[in-house]
């Protein structure tokens, strides 16, 4: 199967062959249950991604970026840190924050237009804000590796980007910082082949993994649909990370099903037969096949994992369904610390208290 | 009689002043081959190639600061930010060097740049989305502001904009983008700078641009119906500012409403305030309200009603102007 | 009675902060072993090590966008854009995220961070260099702003800034950092938002801050020996603004004049013209008068005297106001 | 002589060792004359840049920044550019501009306070205005190589910029547009070992030359007190450049002799024996070891353009010196193209008529 033009050049670290036979070293250091988790993480996170493309269309949610596609690259990422770690993500991680423990609901609150991008707790869950304008959350996951590295903490801050925010500023600003600092941080990029309606090609003429080398540390390029592969290296720049030894910048090759956005029509610049040629990359079906023939689930596990799942979604269907709009004090809440008296005043006129 | 949305006015603006001028381009992110995320690039690559009409790389600071460059060698450019939030990585190349160019080259270096903004609120956006960035842009010294309110207007200022030397920040409002308009697109009319009054009224000027001056319409209807009639102005250009229609047009009503989505502190109603001040002092019978957005961040979708100035308080802070 | 200049109070209030606080640090760029190119931050590295007191890559954006990482973690920050022009490349991470992160988390994160400016113009400086910014981050729901007039005034002003669990950009007049004033360094007194009257007088109400107070002083003199005794406000938090103070000084002078250095369009004399007319309009004799900076791009060395509100612009201004 | 420390890894391209003796082939396509030119150049910039030092005392300069040191990294590199190609400079460029035909009084009107960045005409001299804002002239030119591909011009731009600006985004982002658009641009980087106080060491934990390949294009690495290697290299970027061959980013390595500008006390954070050891580096003791030992000129010659070069400032110290304050219509005249009516009565206020 011939992968499309993103991902050209560099072969990507592998373990998992797309037809699901291991080429590399499928010991990454977990056990079975720890295994079957990663496809149980995969199956609950693309069921709830179909269920609020659903939601979207039943106007239940406003716009939703839907991740289809995504989801070895990052739940192999986000269940390689520890709890003490931090995340950071972009406005597609939906399954990371799942394998992190974010409540769905409260993150759904964003896309449902109830709150803003932090509506959970980002302290207690070390899960950042939803964060949209592109390439920014890399320096605040710069600044919490400056504050963990002077804690001595023994954890890491990593963030989500995509291959289209690696243009901006922000990514080479936060990228040379965490390199000059030699902090604890992992720049993980999601390379799905668009940005919105521009193909990798047109965002950079080199190879993202490689830029790393230019500012002076490791950088590696992994197959983000082989959720063991990216489990690996993302574990390697980890503790890499956590012993002091400086950032990773990781660029996880893997492609977006769907469209940008609900938002987005995406037959107005990419044919169907591309997608339908990604069906054969799919990073669930690949880790099922090996997990099954490696003897480590069987098709009932499987079959209760789709089952628990889809009751799991009806619950969270639920919780977001019946999330009322905030009250319009909300707006005026959280401004400022304390409030001053223009601002006091305008309160009152709005809620006429 | 042809109808038409501000979006598909837009476009054909493009269309027109491409074809009128070879040495036009059209860039940013997503407005070739998708023609853009409010399709107001539509077609255009199509039509004029990839070389006149193309997709950059996500970066906001490149695209402007290239648009300078290409300015150098003779061409001009109309650069899209996808939305009023993702202009503000462009800020430096904006206010350092777009706004300044002209100046620091003793005018031998003019800019015909636009830059495009759908901007303001109204569409249920997430944050980034609803954004009011006229202030940044037009207390900016060197950089003129307009914010066309309808689909005919749009298209002469967008056209008017393009034939400016000078760099033109042209922001859209995302909440009209859709909204029909009937008439022919004329390009010829009022110049930069100039105003214009939509609806004539005695008792008071209301002064708004963009999507509030639908709603002050309806206010004044609202108002009508209580015998009050308002003078309902659209200023248009944000900088310069039409202070002589500004000023005449309250020596002629005495009173004065301002209405913006921006957060009212700094926002154009200071400004028109006390240009008012400084035009009409001795006309002045009331203090001029301003209606606006909250000192506060964007709200989100399920709350954005409760920010917006709606025709509601507009038509009350008239009632107070008037019976003040 | 000790002597201090500006840059060596705030010196000092850097110092006895980071005594208080050993989770508060202060970055950017040249600030460690140089100790900031207006001296500032002399001698905090030998003092505090390098952890705590450290030079960045030159990276605007980064630098801002780390701080609020650090807050994430628990870390407090002072941190400095070298001149007011070199804070744009930060814009974005300044009014997307520094201004908007407590609301859009709900109060759950509060980003205890200072953003040093050196501000302003009339040191002969270079373009970029002589920028009055106010504007753009007063206008940002989000964000407190303010600016010292003196020394004194400055170590408390910025022991407060760092005490305040908001953002606050800490605009410091490049012009005074020289300057000396006499007295002892205080921490307390007044609070965020509050101005102060410098100097008391009943014929007109001047509003300033940074250098222009300075500036005004030497007006009301001028104009004390014409038998006219203004009151000089010296606003120090431009947001949020003190509107009581502005309010009571217009209801009980009558008249107003608002001076900055920045362009007049959108600068801060309409915001507060706006307030004193929903403040005090009933009481005010005569237009508000505005004596800023042209609506040009900050002028060279060479012509600085001829842009900057002279003692004699805001003299005359005083006149006009009070002859109205 | 061991160079220091912003001198470290990759070996640069080299022509003549410090010393003046050829280590690579010298013949880079210049005749006799062309050759003694360059020294011509370096000379009279040196001797110029020393002048303006004075000057600024003298207090008919506002504030400046010498360049000392950098003189091949600046002669070099503008020598190897045609008439028809483009030059952005930051603020340090003078011996640049002075190569590119620009009128040096008018270039110090800019020190003197006279004017801002562009008091020369940028079109006739294709010659971008003095740029202060680090990093930002690198998409200026970037957008000229657009404008020169879309004419199909036989011509490129070059950018200067230092260690210290490397580190922003515009940087980035500049760089990765050129290569994205393949368009005919050289960034060129003059590695001083300084940004004001802070070493290279602080700005990047990398070698500038290698972010290149990250953006996938040519990168090189150059002794920038080579006048001769800055030349080839400079000169292949340019021809690459021309014939549609794309960016190419140039790392010189070189040395600030002087402080950052008058303003600074490098003394604060760099020790004299640092700078002393560099004496040893000099650009021009080096050229003109070889020229003369390679029968190119003679010490005639040498004593000739000191003569003439002395000369030529005096004139230009004149012209400076002469310079009077600009009329304050000047504040006015060009902020647009049509004065607007509000600026017109301010611009009456401020003359008084
Ligand atoms: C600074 C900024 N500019 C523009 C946008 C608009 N925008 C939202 S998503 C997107 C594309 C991002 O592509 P990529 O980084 O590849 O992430 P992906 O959407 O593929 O997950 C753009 C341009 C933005 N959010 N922020
Ligand atoms: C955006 C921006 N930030 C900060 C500054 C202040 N500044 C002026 S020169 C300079 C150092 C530049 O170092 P480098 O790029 O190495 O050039 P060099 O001075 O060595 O020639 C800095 C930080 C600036 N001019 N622009
Ligand atoms: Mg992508
Ligand atoms: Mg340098």
């Amino acid at each position: 199967m011939d992968a499309p033009s993103h991902w050209a050049g560099t072969a990507p670290v592998r373990i998992l062959e797309p037809d699901g036979t291991a080429v590399g070293d499928p010991d990454v250091g977990l056990d079975a249950e720890q295994l079957r988790e990663l496809l149980r993480h995969m199956i609950r996170a693309r069921r709830l991604d179909r269920e609020c493309m659903a939601l979207q269309r039943q106007g239940e949610l406003t716009v939703y970026p839907p991740f289809e596609g995504q989801e070895a690259a990052q739940v192999g990422s986000a269940f390689a840190l520890n709890t003490e770690d931090w995340t950071f993500p972009t406005f597609r991680e939906l399954a990371a924050a799942l394998v992190r423990g974010v409540d769905p609901v409260q993150y759904l609150w964003y896309h449902r237009g109830t709150w803003h991008g932090g509506p959970y707790d980002p302290r207690a869950t070390r899960f950042g804000p939803i964060c949209v304008p592109v390439a920014t959350q890399i320096c605040h996951a710069v600044g919490v590796a400056m504050g963990l590295q002077r804690d001595g903490a023994d954890a890491c801050a990593l963030a989500y980007f995509g291959d289209g925010s690696a243009s901006e500023g922000d990514f080479h600003e936060g990228a040379n910082m965490a390199a000059v600092f030699g902090v604890p941080a992992i720049l993980f990029c999601q390379n799905n082949g668009w940005a919105i309606s521009v193909p990798t090609g047109l965002q950079t003429a080199g190879e993202i993994w490689k830029r790393a080398d230019g500012l002076g540390f490791p950088g590696v390029r992994v197959d983000g649909n082989d959720v063991l592969a990216v489990y690996r290296v993302t574990t390697e720049a980890a503790q890499r990370a956590r012993s002091g030894g400086g950032p990773t910048l990781i660029e996880a090759l893997t492609y977006r099903m769907g469209p940008h956005t609900t938002a987005d029509d995406a037959s107005r610049y990419r044919d169907e037969d591309e997608v339908e040629r990604w069906r054969a990359f799919d990073p669930i079906d690949r880790y099922r096949t090996w997990l099954v023939s490696a003897g480590h689930a069987d098709e009932d596990f499987v079959r209760t994992c789709e089952e628990e799942a889809a009751t799991w979604v009806a619950e969270v269907r639920a919780g977001i369904t019946a999330t009322e709009a905030p009250p319009a004090e909300w707006m005026f809440d959280w401004t400022f610390a304390d409030p001053p008296v223009v601002l006091a005043r305008q309160r009152e006129e709005a809620l006429g208290g | 009689m042809a109808e038409w949305t501000l979006s598909a006015a837009l476009n054909r603006a493009l269309i027109d002043a491409m074809e009128n001028d070879p040495r036009l381009l059209v860039y940013g992110e997503d407005v070739g081959r998708l023609g853009g995320v409010f399709r107001v690039t539509d077609g255009l690559q199509a039509k004029f190639g990839e070389d006149r009409v193309f997709d950059t790389p996500i970066a906001e600071a490149g695209i402007v600061g290239a648009a300078i460059g290409l300015a150098l060698t003779g061409w001009k450019s109309v650069v899209e930010m996808q939305f009023d939030g993702f202009s503000y990585p462009a800020f430096e190349q904006i206010v350092s060097h777009v706004a300044k160019y002209r100046n620091r080259t003793r005018g031998r270096v003019d800019l015909p740049i636009v830059i495009r903004i759908p901007s303001f609120g109204g569409i249920r956006g997430k944050e980034h989305h609803g954004e009011s960035p006229e202030t940044y842009y037009a207390h900016t010294a060197g950089l003129k502001v307009v914010a066309p309110s309808s689909a005919l207007d749009g298209y002469r200022l967008l056209r008017l904009a393009i034939e400016d030397t000078d760099p033109v920040v042209f922001l859209e409002p995302k909440a009209k983008y859709w909204a029909k308009e009937e008439g022919e697109l004329i390009a010829d009319g009022p110049e930069v700078g100039e105003g214009r009054v939509v609806r004539d009224g005695d008792a008071c000027a209301v002064f708004a641009y963009g999507a509030m001056v639908a709603r002050c319409l309806e206010a004044a209807d609202m108002l009508e119906g209580e015998g009050v009639s308002i003078r309902v102005v659209d200023l248009r250009w944000l900088a310069p500012l039409d202070v002589d229609l500004v000023g005449r047009s309250v020596r002629e009503t005495g009173r004065a409403v301002v209405v913006h989505e921006a957060p009212k502190t700094l926002g154009m109603g200071g400004e028109v305030a006390a240009r008012i001040m400084e035009e009409a002092f001795d006309f002045l019978q009331a203090p001029v309200a301003r209606v606006t957005g909250w000192d506060v961040p964007y709200p989100p979708a399920a709350l954005e009603h409760r920010y917006l100035p709606s025709v509601d308080r507009i038509a009350d802070a008239v009632r107070r102007v008037v019976s003040y």
